[in-house]
């Protein structure tokens, strides 16, 4: 498997967008022009990019609470994601889901979730359509460490195995649930351990380094488009910032120096690194990213601002696909 | 709506099912049947015999115990474009997979703002009378009904099984279909052709002028006796099955209300916060000039199903009770003042 | 029953709950508690703020994101005697531990011929108006008050907060108990000493004589505006809060309305199906002869709940929908024939 | 840890009761005699026997929807069991349970269960309230290889291991779950590989040699009375007779090759050679046991037969504690 300089420059762009996006919303956020709850994905941007990348646009993926990086990186329109974390109708969900229900089912991003682990079993329907199907399409889930202390998990990653289906199992493992450290809810480290029991192939990468997710996952989705069944990819991470929101808390869950011990091994400073040291891509040309990305969000969040709410008229509709009356 | 002319075949509401599975299997490529024992042993009711063998194991699948992921994978596989029936064998085991029925299936089109179809219809055994006590017994149609985003369904005779079945499989919406396990056996004409009972249309099974009987599924075959022995009585009872819960057809059971100015509401259910309440309250408003009487339901008991026959056999609502019932409609003065 | 002298110190709702569970974990060593990030963090509505730091890591229990086992450890650890105080965070989430809570805590006492005690109390967050969108913002108490075995309560006020808790923990059986999201910062009235509030017996939070609201949780707050705009026009409302709905004070309620010859039941969640279809069908069969119109229900549309501050807003009931359902009430004729 | 002959005897003994009680539920079944459904235990003696042995009266168990054999192993009283069985009043759940639900809270019998796998959460809840109270006593968890595909079952097994608790995971490996083989729903072979996944000790053991499971009990048991935590002992064994009820339905779903390769390593019939082997029981000894057992099934055939139905008025009590009107 030969690496290009595209892919790495597809890798980079795609967690720079995540980053630029997550940042803006955060600074949305602070400024109350977000409605609900807002679960920051910076930090984890190697993990959605390096497995979004392995993918095709006709691949499906699931997400979590924290699902603005994986939609980003499926290729996410910024303007309709904005729109949607402000509440407007012309967001991905016409306002109507928001920032834990954002989706996009014609680039397969079967949508973010807000009950932890309840990804996983849809992600294992898509894979099952797949193959039914014969399409040669995969179905990657994405959950987080936390998430594989939920039955659904666990159902759904013996069931992929049991009928041998086109499924990537993807863990986020950022050593924490909400304020809880890892350690307290599981007597294991590595997530990997679970797969043993589904008789699934895993491999445990460094979440903050994109090529390694990339190849694990490159490995991964050939198993599943080949009929070899599903994977578990367990990839260490970590998020910068909140649980939800953006500043800490008043408790001190995380060390400082644990915060900033990842934050130095930064995803994306490393690909810049690596990139320049390789000649693909100049630090000039890194910032040239950042700019037309930053411009692109400055144009999405204008959008969005200018965008109208929904309208009332709207409140019953699409509950059923045939729409019924009010009861 | 009813189909009684002499020619029409004989079918159990078992097979009933299973013929509306198959007849639409066979026209689309895109329904498949997902659940546990249902592949060569046909389920545990029988409802799936034979399906695996017409159209393999691609399209009849055996799962592992997992009600979770089994509805997920219909979840799944629905919002890819395919037609799911996915099978939970006991309604209580509805409990277990609660999340993605309530919080996934129902709400996934309206959180996306639309862009979803979940063209899922789960299918379960309900309702009481085999001593398979409290785990294995219950009538939980009520806990669906009141998710929007679900449609409920079910059926009091083999033909309706059929053709409201047909219906659920074709319906773009997820659909909870709820088969009487009591009333497999039961058999009554069903035409060999596809044929479709659109949904939330109520079905005045018997026509009366002097009460309204509103029952569902197994309730309709003991309100019929009951209206029997009532007619015996002078007495002509109404009898309207809603065949759906939701959607609910409020107008043809207002209407029959407004017709007869008394109603008895029947379900197997436990009484206390059953359909029944729902659809007492929407009679007492949309009919409260017309009522003689208050509206009457019948209904389980506040307890769990218990094992014991003796003990079932008082739980579980009968012609007798339900005969009682419509006799205290007439038990008070007509309405004066 | 309300402590309204003006030497009564003012507490929030969340700390109502807080200093009920403290109290009542200071009388008792068999209490413990569990949930998701209850510990070092206080839960994430605080309810649970600084127990750890009191009791410690064995009574104050942090545990995996596991619903099943979180209410399973609780029906365990009760069977054999403790007092488990779990906590679901969302009460959306009580879906994924349904099985556990319909199946198991409510049933184990019957199923084993009365020799369980189950003391469980569960503990989740209710309501919508925090724009959390469909999954974090539903009032489920309908599907629980449908079960018989459990008792369900949901508070009004931090006084009723406080003492409510305090029964539920001293009950023997499984009870759930709604805190509304949106009330944590509410203040009012909360005495030092530990009381409790027994389950079952509804509050008149508001006499009057024209007209009988029966609300609960928030919706009591927002009946309170109603009626004081009601006030103004004339129209006296007699405003019933039923503290728990199962089980459910039938008596007060049927009494109030023969008293005032009115009705209009409110709450949150989804209208149809709703624990308001139960009380308005008890009230037509109870006080029939005494009403002068139809028992009016407000409840949330048909529909899950949106993230849309806009649509949430109009989604929500509030008092100036309540105000025209009890205006409704009187828009048409006396009663006459 | 050294194996008495009282050891054997007790174990022989427990395997016998069982054995005899279900083969008289069967013919009493056959007979139309028993409402409701039935799963019987035999063939699988050994591990109900093996683990009961090893705990005290005092430990707890939770079992499933094949839980006659847990209830006569931890103890039960064939005359109770029988008129439940029978639906009497006289039954442990007062005819309110039947064969599902059967239950003896003062011998630590939490309860059949018919929904697969609840069981094993709320034995984890039991094994708390022995950490909390210090107490030293010890919940075991029956459950089926199906079982371990459930979400309950993986919730439990991390939430005792996260909180250390002294509960031993006891799974009855018969290779089906009703009438579908493991191998089509789940990609491996052996249970114990789950066991990684929580990072619990665990142990695979001849289910069909009750000594053998008994000494993996007394270890595991030993491990959790100790305070170092659960285990997971998986005993590979079969059940002669059909899912439910005795005999097989139509569809042949078990080769009968494999029913009789098993029926020839019997438990009772290797415990039965093991002892008169060590001269510990001779076969007139033996005899002598399941004669006076069989006496004693006799007697709570009759004892249930003659005892009544339960009264009407009872149909509404003990739905709670302090019993409620009816509604
Ligand atoms: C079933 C369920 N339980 C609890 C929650 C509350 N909750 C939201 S996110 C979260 C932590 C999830 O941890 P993890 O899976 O590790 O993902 P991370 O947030 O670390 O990305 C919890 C407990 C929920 N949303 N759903
Ligand atoms: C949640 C749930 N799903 C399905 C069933 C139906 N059911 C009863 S027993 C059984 C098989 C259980 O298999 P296993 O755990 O291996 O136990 P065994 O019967 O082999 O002892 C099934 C599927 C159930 N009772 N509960
Ligand atoms: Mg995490
Ligand atoms: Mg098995």
């Amino acid at each position: 498997m030969e690496l290009t300089d595209d892919t790495l420059r597809d890798l980079h762009r795609r967690m720079v967008r995540i980053r630029l996006f997550e940042e803006a919303a955060g600074r949305l956020a602070e400024a109350n022009k977000l409605p609900g709850f807002l679960h920051l994905y910076v930090g984890e941007e190697a993990v959605a990019a390096g497995v979004c990348v392995a993918l095709t646009d006709e691949d499906q993926i699931t997400s979590t609470h924290r699902g603005h990086g994986h939609l980003v990186a499926k290729g996410g329109d910024f303007n309709r994601m904005m729109a949607e974390l402000m509440a407007k109708s012309t967001g991905y969900c016409k306002g109507k889901g928001g920032s834990m229900h954002i989706s996009d089912l014609e680039l397969g991003m079967l949508g973010a979730n807000g009950i932890v682990g309840a990804g996983t079993p849809i992600a294992v329907g898509a894979g099952f359509a797949n193959k039914y199907r014969d399409n040669g399409k995969v179905a990657a889930a994405f959950f987080g460490d936390g998430a594989t202390n939920i039955g659904a998990f666990h159902e759904a990653a013996n069931m992929a195995c049991a009928l041998k289906l086109p499924v990537v199992f993807v863990c986020e493992n950022n050593e924490y649930g909400e304020f809880t450290p890892r350690h307290k809810t599981m007597a294991i480290t590595d997530i990997v351990d679970r797969a043993v029991g589904y008789g699934m192939p895993s491999v445990m990468v460094d979440g903050m380094d994109a090529v390694a997710v990339y190849e694990a996952a490159v490995e991964a989705v050939a198993r599943a488009r080949a009929g070899a069944g599903p994977s578990l990819i367990e990839a260490k991470t970590y998020r910068y910032y909140n649980h939800h929101g953006v500043q800490n808390l008043g408790l001190k869950y995380r060390p400082d120096a644990e915060v900033e011990r990842w934050k130095e091994r930064d995803a994306i400073n490393g690909i810049q690194a690596r990139m320049a040291e390789a000649g693909v891509m100049t630090p000039d040309q890194a910032e040239a990213v950042w700019a037309e990305i930053r411009a692109d969000i400055d144009a999405a969040i204008k959008f969005a601002d200018e965008s109208p709410t929904p309208d009332p008229s709207m409140l019953l509709v699409d509950v059923y696909s045939q729409n019924v009356e009010a009861l | 709506m009813t189909a009684t002319e002499v020619e029409v075949r004989q079918l159990p509401y078992v097979m009933a099912f299973n013929e509306a599975v198959r007849q639409c299997m066979r026209e689309d490529e895109n329904i498949f049947c997902a659940g546990e024992d249902i592949g060569a042993f046909g389920g545990v009711f029988g409802t799936f015999g034979g399906l695996q063998k017409e159209f393999g194991e691609r399209r009849v699948v055996d799962t592992p115990i997992s009600e979770q992921a089994i509805v997920g994978l219909g979840v799944g596989a629905a919002v890819m474009g395919l037609r799911p029936i996915v099978d939970l064998m006991f309604m209580d085991f509805m409990c277990v997979a609660m999340d993605q029925i309530v919080n996934q299936a129902a709400k996934l089109k309206y959180m996306f703002g639309g862009t979803a179809r979940i063209p899922l219809t789960i299918t379960c055994g309900g309702g009481a009378g085999l001593s398979a006590a409290a785990q294995h017994s219950q009538s939980l149609e009520a806990l669906l009904c009141h998710i929007p985003g679900l449609k409920v369904v079910v059926p009091s005779s083999p033909y309706d099984m059929k053709g409201l079945m047909v219906s659920c499989i074709r319906e773009d919406n997820p659909t909870v279909m709820v088969k009487h396990k009591r009333m497999l056996g039961v058999s009554g004409p069903v035409p060999e052709e596809l044929y479709a009972i659109p949904l939330g249309v109520a079905n005045i099974v018997r026509p009366g002028t002097d009460v309204t009987v509103v029952a569902y599924g197994r309730m309709v075959s003991e309100a019929m006796l009951a209206a029997e022995q009532l007619a015996e009585e002078g007495v002509e009872c109404e009898i309207v099955d809603p065949r759906t819960l939701q959607p609910l057809d409020s107008a043809t059971i207002v209407a029959s209300a407004r017709k007869t100015n008394r109603v008895v509401v029947v379900h197997e259910a436990v009484r206390f916060g059953g359909i029944g309440a729902e659809i007492a309250a929407q009679i007492q408003e949309e009919a409260f000039d017309y009522l003689d009487a208050p509206v009457g339901r019948i209904g389980a008991p506040f307890s769990p199903v218990p094992f014991s026959p003796v003990l079932e056999a008082i739980y579980i609502p009968n012609a007798a009770r339900i005969a009682d019932g419509i006799r205290a409609t007439f038990g008070r003065p007509a309405r004066s003042v």
